[in-house]
């Protein structure tokens, strides 16, 4: 018998495998395929303060191992999430789950963290911080180790629920943004958010985006996302949330290798909508190929 | 929606960059014409969605046309081969407001679902009438298949070749249906609801990231909000859409 | 008939198709192969002053739709590239070629530079500014527009050829340290150089390179290179050349229409030896799909 | 180097994980036991490299071990089916040097190279022995072909299962021989290299981007500078190598 249970943030867990923000809207539609009590947990759509509908379509493109996004954060808004949402989840979900909230400024991020602080369901909060600050010239708030700690600051006034950021890989030194947001009360982070890219459509000669540029993620990403999991490792004390191509159990075992105490699967659901089923029910398997008992003795294994 | 492998069985050429694929397989996901399956084609990323043109137990078709590398790959698939689909995805058309007379307008690949929708209607004791649209007569299909269904078909191609010259709507009367159902591209769709006079149905298309809900890749604006085209359409009432 | 023929800073090339520096050599074991004339150019391995024996291995990994490489700028130094390959070259290519320089100090840039600048067959000089600045506390010249521009004013200094700045990707705002290098007076930039990545080995729990990590390269690249070119084109205006991911005719056409004036191809030579020959015979019929007669017309277009 | 498509006229497991792929195609770059070639595996992005176990005119064998992703798929290749591969790569054995009674050490997948200078040297009318180890007697190979050739063959094998328990050289003797030629993990290379009091010849492996020498991803830093694996080797000198 293998021991797959891991703690992220004083919260235990099944096993380490997170369906990602975005990929998994609130969890009724995979809940609708299969029992997804067998998850880790899952990060619930990005939640602004307002509903918003998102940017104009096409907000998908197609690459090599991957694809582009820009859905524009799409939501109901924190208040239906709260009253619509969060209760049915309850109904078919029965573990912590995970808030993932975003702002266009810094006084957003607080309000949506106080609002949610008192959500029995939510587990941990987590901070995507690739957002546009309005306030800020509209460079994201996840670009800067300034902007990410005034954030990180202000959502940890507004709640005493673990505090994840999701940091953007789009950053020369994503290891000084971490220990930004490290020093400001984050109890873990979570990386990497999409990396900023665009595609052509030959025959209009115009963005395949209606937004121009969107989101990369899938395995195309993967050995970004590793070498960001390693480095930022070296960098800080907290624990980390591994994300960006994850596709299989071994990805996972490498994630974690690298220093995620558990990982989130996003891309890879929306092509194999059984996808965090199936690593499940394979990690067992490839950790027995591997040698290996407890996952807790992979994290960080590698360095 | 239900994930399935689906044997190819036929894989033919029906008209200029246009084919069919008659897949066997288990088809207990689809309710309504106008649904659609999501197909993997090996090497590419995302999913292939298809409308579906035909099914029965254990048969569906689709047809489709060559538009760039997923298509131009499925061109080559060979009988035999097998593929993994989610089959049964979006909400189809309705055919219980269709009244007596429905008018079905298609322009290209917009088509195929017509024609289940069609024989759907006709077993309902209903005379639908049809209109379809191509760029030249190379491109035409399924004209002779709705005539023999005993259907009166009129056509259009923007070349003049066959049928009318122009757009399909120069080639069909819409004041004479009680209802109509339109499938095609974006500009002839929206032409059709404003030349209409009676209610119908449009089936949209929108790039998808996984066409079964979760990504909010597909939205459409509509009368009430933001709608997946995946999961609450692809077909949508006229009097719902926003153009 | 098309017209495929491009200007890169005042030279003329018969297509925009250049091979990229470290995937073609010196360009003998392709002229074995083929009749390498039918090329826009190639640029040549990476040249530092003195010779250098490169990282330990393994110096390759795989990754989806990718690779890593830690070559480490193996190359036998300036003086012997000059004295030896140059003269090799002449024998078998008939056109000029980019010469591709790297140096670990500003000096040793303009120092390079300078030793180039008599060789008739060098057209273009491209300076590599993702090495490691062994002054400026081991941080790459290209991950700083202070230090990018440094670079780039000796070496301007040193030459009178074309000088080309090769950007790295892994920065938060390339735009800035494109208009940087502009202002000292690139003639023209190239982008991207590889993305920074890692692979581990889960049967050994180590890193798969042993310089842990390495440079992403290939198709897995491509929306970030195209989307880098894009942003580029609207902050200056010397010529770019596009590189990253392309491995055939319609990537090289996307990539024009971001606005690259001419494109590499690196990784694509690696695993079919005939890539850029194969991508120029494919050119015309890709124009003739989209309706393009002259390729300038294509340049920026999407814009 | 020549590219070319090779049809796959056989692929048989011949030990445990362990399978022989049998081509037809052309076989002209071929000059000498020990070279390789790379294969093209869809799906993944680098090419994958063998030595070549035998080959005639039209035909060529590899011997390959199940390790990951690549060797995986190829374990499912079928007969008929066509793969694209660059032939003929790399500087193989030498077997002019060999002297009369030559000593070929073979470990794991090292093994298979071994079979064509084997019959090479047989051919020149030399007297070689062959040594192989392996981990266990179910991964063992080729020991009955070598007998079969009327070679004396010594085996190891880590567990003891079959020959001798331990590694290849706990199985032979290096002082008989004229010169050795080895191919195997680099422990064993190194070890081999250590006992020999003859000269010898020795086979590398590298992680390859490219393996025709344009990435200088298989760099070996030798007593004469830095030389690549895929184009100066993958077979060097005893004297040539620096560990
Ligand atoms: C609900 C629905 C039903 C459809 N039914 C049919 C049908 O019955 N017959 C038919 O021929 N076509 C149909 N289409 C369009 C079909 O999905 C595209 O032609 C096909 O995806 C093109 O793939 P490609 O790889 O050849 O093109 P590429 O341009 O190489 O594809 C690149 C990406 O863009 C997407 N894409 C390109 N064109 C479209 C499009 N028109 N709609 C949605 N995504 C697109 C692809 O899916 C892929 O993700 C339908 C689309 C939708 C959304
Ligand atoms: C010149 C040469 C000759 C070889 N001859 C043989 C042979 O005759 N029989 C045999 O079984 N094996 C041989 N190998 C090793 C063989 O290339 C690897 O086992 C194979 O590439 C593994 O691929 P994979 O996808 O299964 O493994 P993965 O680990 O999934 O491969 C990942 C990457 O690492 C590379 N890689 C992994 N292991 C090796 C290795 N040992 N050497 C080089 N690259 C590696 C792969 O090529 C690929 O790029 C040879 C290697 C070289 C360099
Ligand atoms: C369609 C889509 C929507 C996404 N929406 C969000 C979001 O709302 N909030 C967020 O933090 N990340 C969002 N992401 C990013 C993912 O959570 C994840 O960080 C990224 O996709 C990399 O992981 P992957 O390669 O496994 O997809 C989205 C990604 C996709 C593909
Ligand atoms: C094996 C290898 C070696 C490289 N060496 C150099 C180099 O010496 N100098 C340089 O500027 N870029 C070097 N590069 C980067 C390429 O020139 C190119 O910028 C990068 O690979 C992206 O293009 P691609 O995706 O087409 O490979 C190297 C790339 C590879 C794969
Ligand atoms: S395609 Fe993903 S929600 Fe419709
Ligand atoms: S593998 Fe590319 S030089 Fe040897």
């Amino acid at each position: 018998m293998v021991n797959m249970a891991v703690i992220l943030c004083g919260i235990a867990m099944p096993n380490p495998v997170i369906a990602a923000s975005g990929t998994f809207g609130f969890g009724e539609d995979f809940a609708r395929l299969y029992d997804i009590n067998c998850l880790g947990s899952f990060s619930m759509k990005g939640t602004t303060l307002s509903a918003r509908e998102g940017n104009p379509t096409p907000r998908i493109a197609e690459c090599a191992s991957g694809m582009l996004n820009a859905v524009g954060l799409q939501n109901p808004g924190i208040d239906k999430v709260i009253s619509e949402e969060l209760p049915k989840i309850g109904e078919f979900y029965h573990r912590p789950v995970m808030a993932n909230v975003s702002g266009f400024s810094v006084d957003e991020y607080a309000e949506i963290c106080r609002r949610l602080d008192g959500q029995a369901q939510v587990g941990w909060i987590e901070l995507n911080i690739s957002c546009p600050n309005v306030h800020g010239g509209g460079l994201a708030f996840g670009t800067s180790p300034h902007s990410a700690a005034q954030v990180t600051r202000a959502a940890r006034r507004a709640t005493v629920k673990p505090l994840i950021v999701k940091l953007s890989p789009n950053v020369t030194d994503i290891v000084e943004v971490a220990r930004a947001c490290e020093a400001e009360g984050a109890d873990g982070l979570s990386l990497i958010n999409t990396l900023l890219g665009m595609r052509l459509d030959l025959k209009t000669r115009r963005p395949v985006l209606r937004n121009i540029t969107g989101g990369l993620s899938g395995p195309a990403v993967f050995p970004v996302a590793l070498r960001m999991i390693y480095q930022v490792y070296q960098g800080v004390r907290v624990p980390l949330v591994g994300i960006g191509g994850i596709s299989s159990a071994k990805d996972v075992l490498e994630m974690m290798l690298a220093g995620a105490t558990a990982v989130q699967v996003g891309s890879a659901n929306l092509v194999n909508p059984y996808a965090c089923r199936d690593i499940i029910k394979a990690l067992p398997d490839a950790m027995a190929d591997y040698g290996i008992k407890n996952l807790n003795d992979l994290i960080g294994g590698a360095h | 929606m239900k994930q399935c492998v689906y044997l190819i069985e036929e894989n033919e050429q029906i008209a200029q960059n246009t084919y069919r694929i008659v897949f066997s397989g288990d088809t207990s996901a689809f309710t309504a014409p106008g649904q659609f399956l999501n197909l993997e084609v090996s090497g590419l990323y995302l999913r292939r969605p298809f409308s579906v043109c035909e099914w029965e137990k254990g048969h569906v078709s689709i047809v489709y046309k060559v538009v760039g590398a997923g298509t131009q790959k499925m061109s080559t698939f060979k009988r035999g081969r097998e593929v993994d689909v989610l089959t049964g995805l979006g909400k189809g058309f309705d055919t219980e407001n269709s009244g007596p007379r429905p008018l079905l307008i298609g322009g290209g690949a917009g088509v195929p679902p017509l024609m289940m929708l069609c024989k759907m209607l006709l077993a309902q004791k209903k005379q639908p009438t049809v209109a379809v649209g191509f760029g030249s007569a190379g491109e035409a299909f399924f004209q002779d298949a709705f005539r023999n269904l005993g259907v009166p078909v009129s056509i259009a191609t923007m070349d003049g070749s066959l049928g009318a010259k122009g757009m399909v709507l120069d080639a069909c009367r819409m004041d004479a249906c009680t209802y109509f159902y339109a499938c095609g591209p974006i500009a002839m769709l929206k032409a059709v609801c404003a030349a209409s006079c009676s209610d119908g149905q449009v089936s949209l298309e929108e790039r998808m990231g996984c066409g079964f809900g979760a990504c909010m890749g597909c939205t459409v604006i509509t009368q009430r909000g933001p709608k997946r085209v995946c999961t609450e359409g692809p077909v949508f009432d006229k009097g719902e859409l926003v153009w």
